[in-house]
């Protein structure tokens, strides 16, 4: 936050002007402070705790009270991170994990990215009733060996600097919900590119790319979890632990606009200061009141995803396994042996010993209420900000307006807020959505 | 133009507003991206000739002076019809014909001529702490837009005689110019702050600064209430519009109950903005035209909100158009002053009433 | 008055509004309180034959069927009067003038003598889900208001042949009432709900169900509207009053900001529902009226609920007359249908017309 | 809460034919649980514990998700007896607690309330500046012995019931925040009557008093805590216990009309549920946020209040002086001395000691926002319920409706939104309000 704050508007100005620039420097100095980790489990030399969530959407918030775009670049590459993680793809911790933690290391950033969203499919991806009547673009078709690639991802956050992507596609575009499959593409394959970045209104220092597949083979090993439990054990999932960080960047966004505008109000103009008058006082308590709800959500949120995660982090059989030398894992016979259905089965064993589906499945609930309360309020909060400094030609009016373009976006990606709110009355109120870790040995879909 | 049937308005309303749709549709929506992305353009300037030809430029100066002399609810229809296409050209036009107001308090059909000319517009500076003494000005004057090269800025100071209403121009000596090319909204025009050193206005006006202040004021609340009104109807129409194209969950978007109800909100807010100007345009009073701005104001950021979240990630970016429409409502709730500050007026104006 | 200058009225709508609060203050003010604790009483009746010699209980009617003929602005303005002394008292009237716009479409000079004689009052009944087959009645129409012995009731039952408009009276077999003394507000009028099994109507509607239907909604969305801005100009008057005589942190509480605030957001809500009505007024159509009735009836209980505020312990006490209001003010927002079905209402009717 | 909630509607409905009504019955009820020794020490019989702001909060959000009237009844009284507890009195604390642990244990209810507003002083007499400047009706002579009190309070919750009620009243009605002194009345002194009920909107089971007194003696030994203290260390310090219990009332309400509203929104009426439609789902979910958003507010508050208060009363000097045989304390000399300066003072030494000013400072802070923020959030809960059922012909809109009328008090009482949003602004942002335990042989204001 230090580095960013005397950078931030900066930054966002040149972007508009150089729509395709990134600044590397900011992934550096993540690496600096072990940023680029935080999702990867100690044992594999990452930065990640058994407080790993809530150390996540501490920092997000923290990051974006200075700057949410720099926050997010770092964010897109945790969220990146996520899925490979949670579907205990091992057989490819040691290779790129432990890229991500040499590079960080050596402060020559290697980052992931996370690729969900397809032109004319945004909600449609992010929820199983909708997943199954959506219009795709991406298809993965099933081929000797592994999958070709075809088609389009759009606004990836991330896309157009990540070496690694996660990426979710339909092995069979008509029947997408059964067959959605989380692969994981590395940059240098044949056939894959990012052609576009977009110019956002806000949230600028990280870019949303478009990234096109052209038969793009991906082997067998590539696939994270299972064929066909990319939304229930996948998206879900994923989403079940990353709601909650957003929520807080969305908290961090309100919070950088409070400390401005509290500048503000604090700063002589004319002989008299803003804070003054009553009516500033009453709006502070006010937004302090909102900064205080979104901390209550999202850490709420945060501890229950800790206690569950926790268990599996800190299961004997986990620590065993991560606990041998790296050379036994990343040996052929072992690796083949994890990335095999065999390897597959065992690890969801014992995810599904350690995580209970109504654990998850509450966790994800919580993390999208505090997803779409927190993401209202800072929008509410950058909003009144800016009614009650109304022309002023200060440096924190230019902040605050910034922060209103940032803030924006936390109710639109990771599911808009409506689909949010669906989500919360499914879980809690219908029942009708949960998130399933598969039983091992779980089929193929289409082979 | 979809939407619920509009109230009657008398034929030479409707006419003016067919005749600005035109106008909008044909100048201003082609170019309002190029506008948006290049100050002080040719193809700006191409746009303000064609304006200066229906007379936007000398709009409520009374005839004798050589302008129309059409009267606020005209200038409101005018400007909610531009503003649908560009609401930075819009404000423009509006900062400009409010510097003129005071004029109609004098003889000077030179100054008239002169000002609405063309190039360079001049300017209202309403925000901002500005003071004269002695025939010199000081202090400084924020938010200003139409800011070029010689542009004359109608300017509110208080002086030990109380309030005066004077003109300068932005190429005086004592006249500082700072710009800022990165403001939120309302980027087609020239966004500066003005300080004030010393120096000397070419004119300044030796009576009815009250009456001539008041009325300017009235126009710049009016104005920006039918800017946002024009906001909040494209905002509706490009949301409707993809709401109708755009499929997810199996069905085009309109048919979610979240996106319905988001687009009735916005219907809702845009006969609320327009009840409100009409009538506050029927009594010659500023506390009418404060709650006009308010409401439409408000009403405007709410409408072009919506209009992102119900484009989804295709809202957030600047290619597709409608995130402008959020940055340029909220100057339409920023300015001329805060919120509250306009609720305190109101009170005091009651107040002194009685 | 306290308050902004009002936009002119002409002069026949002036007319009929000072009439109108002369109405209120004489008849209605020295009795609210009394009307507020009994049903049905003397004290009612008295003040009902006083509005009948004013016209107010066939307002609507044309004159040739021996009413007086007047447009829904006129009776807006005199809702509004009376409301800002007794809402309940407002909504009995408005029920009433309602349940008999659909005669315009009929020649019954002897319904309209009928229904309009004063004792019982007719009402509407819109909430609710009622059928007719064969002419029998059934189903259930809820928060229908003015329900005594005997009163003619307007229902709009659906058929097989479609929209049906049609009278019981409540006495009638197969007709039940389940009254309840304890609504939210309106405790004026006599609120019941009505169970319906096979009930036979006293008259139907054979021509322009559809219209007048519609015209009856218009009105009720319309009245509704004035009401709700006759609660928010008295929540106003009490609040400002109050303000201006209750001392707190040693100055009178209307110097305190938070006061003030809330006293000039009231304004500007009254302001924006009187904009909405006059506005809805001129144009024969739904969706204006149901825009009106959300803006107003949220400003009122807005303002009704800072009434109290500003009152603190006081408002929240019967004895004080402020609650009363903010009770009051929920129906208004509450009736005749969820806001967001309005706003769905709305929706369809935009996609009607493409 | 089981008790309530079937007579919830029809209490209320009573109230308005008969205003001066109390149903005893309720606080019975209350006996049979312990709810009226919540805040009294273990020691002494009491139910209090550890977290005893914690399940004083939990109470009331239970209960008043039945009927905020009758947790009113019971609130009121423990706000009575908090004045008693927080000054440290225990000199009076045997006999005044201990009759009202015996009349819980016989269902003999024995209540107190806690008198501040005054006809002309509502905010005035909830914050320092106010004080200073307030107008009083009420004031307390000092005479031989003791004190004369004339004058009258209004809106009294529970005043018309108590049998002990703490009052504060200013010594000089020209120096009100200097001589602001807490004082233990007694009902059947001579000269004290609570003349008038009013009808309120709502809350109605419990009573708002009037009380009026007429040269009503009070001892010298019925000083709460020092002359002149009773703004700093009284009523700030009692608010920054009760006002988080308040937010507490506001999320019961909410959390009630909540209820209410799913069990309306899951039953089917011509055929179809109102959760059917998507517009339902996503209000139930908004409603859902704010009551965890309250939830977090009052619940933090609430810890922060234990780990203040658990540090007395686990103090072991407190621990061993209620640890003495009751009669030990209850004996003349023992008793005396601890109504005595020298008492006071060792008393006051003891909680200086183990309340930090700052501690409870911020306590005061995060009770007040709670307040703010809570009840805000239930009024609009109840307010857009309503608006959703619209015209509804069921038990679940009177519900509701019940509801918006209870939930405008929590807007009100313990001092208006308004005040405490400046609180918190004052605490927070300007520094400029402070609770105060004073220095033990605080001089009296006055003699």
């Amino acid at each position: 936050r230090n580095y960013a704050l005397p950078k931030a508007l900066d930054l966002d100005r040149r972007m508009e002007e150089e729509p395709e620039y990134f600044d590397w420097e900011i992934m550096r100095q993540a690496c600096r402070y072990r940023f680029l980790s935080i999702f990867i489990p100690k044992q594999l030399g990452g930065s990640a705790t058994e407080l790993m969530v809530s150390n996540t959407s501490l920092l997000m918030d923290e990051l974006c009270s200075g700057c949410s775009g720099m926050a997010l670049a770092i964010g897109a590459h945790s969220l990146g991170v996520a899925p490979l993680v949670t579907s205990g793809a091992i057989g490819h911790w040691d290779r790129i994990l432990g890229e991500i933690v040499e590079g960080e290391r050596r402060l020559e950033p290697v980052t992931m990215a996370y690729a969900i969203t397809e032109p004319s499919a945004g909600t449609d991806v992010e929820e199983p009733e909708f997943l199954e009547v959506a219009k795709l673009s991406l298809e993965a078709r099933r081929v000797e060996g592994g999958y070709l690639l075809n088609g389009r991802k759009c606004f990836i956050s991330g896309g157009s600097e990540a070496k690694y992507i996660t990426v979710c596609a339909a092995l069979d575009k008509n029947r997408p919900l059964e067959t959605w499959t989380t692969f994981l593409v590395e940059r240098d394959m044949k056939g894959f590119s990012s052609p576009r970045v977009e110019l956002k209104m806000g949230q600028r220092a990280s870019h949303a790319a478009e990234l096109l597949f052209e038969d793009v083979f991906v082997p067998d090993s590539h696939v994270l979890g299972y064929e066909g439990d990319g939304m229930a054990n996948g998206i879900l999932m994923v989403m079940a632990a990353s709601r909650g960080p957003v929520g807080a960047i969305a908290t961090g966004i309100a919070r950088g606009a409070f400390e401005h505008f509290l500048r503000w109000a604090k700063t002589k103009r004319n002989g008299k200061r803003p804070i003054d008058e009553d009516r500033i006082r009453m709006n502070l308590a006010d937004m302090w009141g909102m900064i205080q709800e979104n901390r209550g959500l999202y850490m709420s949120n945060a501890l229950l995803g800790d206690s569950i995660f926790g268990k599996v982090m800190s299961a004997p059989v986990m620590i065993l396994t991560l606990s041998l030398p790296s050379f036994v894992r990343t040996n052929k016979l072992t690796n083949d042996f994890l990335n095999s259905r065999y390897g597959k089965a065992m690890i969801n064993a014992i995810m599904r010993y350690y995580i209970k589906d109504d654990d998850i499945t509450q966790l994800l609930e919580t993390a999208s209420l505090a997803k779409f309360s927190c993401a209202d309020n800072a929008m509410e909060l950058c909003s009144r900000a800016l009614n009650l400094m109304g022309p002023d030609d200060s440096e924190e009016r230019r902040w605050v307006e910034k922060c209103y373009r940032d803030a924006k976006l936390t109710q639109i990606y990771e599911g808009t807020n409506q689909l949010n709110r669906l989500v919360v009355n499914n879980v809690r109120f219908e029942e009708t959505l949960k998130v399933e870790i598969p039983r091992p040995f779980k089929k193929g879909v289409v082979s | 133009m979809i939407g619920i049937p509009w109230a009657k308005e008398s034929k030479q309303y409707a006419v003016l507003r067919s005749n600005a749709m035109n106008f909008a549709g044909s100048e201003l929506a082609p170019v309002a991206d190029e506008l948006e992305n290049t100050v002080d353009s040719p193809t700006f300037w191409r746009v303000v000739e064609k304006a200066a030809d229906m007379g936007m430029l000398a709009a409520l100066v009374p005839e004798k002076l050589g302008g129309e002399g059409v009267d606020p609810y005209s200038l409101c229809v005018a400007l909610e019809e531009c503003a649908v296409e560009s609401a930075g050209f819009a404000a423009s036009l509006l900062f400009h014909n409010a510097a003129l107001v005071p004029l109609a308090y004098t003889e000077r059909k030179d100054l008239v001529e002169e000002m609405s000319s063309g190039k360079p517009l001049a300017t209202t500076a309403t925000a901002g702490t500005v003071s004269m003494e002695g025939e010199r000005l000081s202090g400084k004057a924020t938010f200003v837009f139409n800011v070029l090269e010689g542009s004359p800025v109608l300017l509110f100071p208080t002086s030990s005689a109380g309030q005066e209403v004077v003109y300068v121009k932005t190429d005086y000596p004592g006249v500082g110019v700072r710009k800022d090319p990165y403001p939120l909204g309302w980027r087609v025009s020239s966004f500066a702050s003005i300080e004030l050193s010393g120096a000397e206005p070419f004119f300044a006006l030796r009576e009815f600064q009250r009456e001539a202040k008041a009325a300017t004021e009235r126009i710049v609340y009016l104005g920006l209430a039918a800017i946002s009104v024009g906001i909040a109807r494209k905002s509706f129409e490009k949301a409707y519009e993809y709401a109708r194209q755009r499929y997810q969950g199996g069905k085009i978007i309109i048919e979610h109950q979240a996106m319905r109800m988001m687009l009735a909100r916005m219907l809702c807010g845009i006969e609320e903005g327009k009840a409100a100007i009409r009538r506050a345009c029927e009594v010659d009073d500023l506390a009418p035209a404060i709650i006009a701005w308010r409401r439409a104001g408000s009403n405007a950021c709410q409408a072009a909100m919506d209009g992102v979240q119900i484009h989804g990630g295709y809202g957030y970016m600047r290619d597709y158009g409608m995130e402008r429409l959020m940055r340029d409502a909220k100057y339409c709730q920023m300015y001329p002053a805060p919120e509250e500050e306009g609720l305190l007026r109101i009170m005091e104006m009651v107040e002194e009433r009685g």
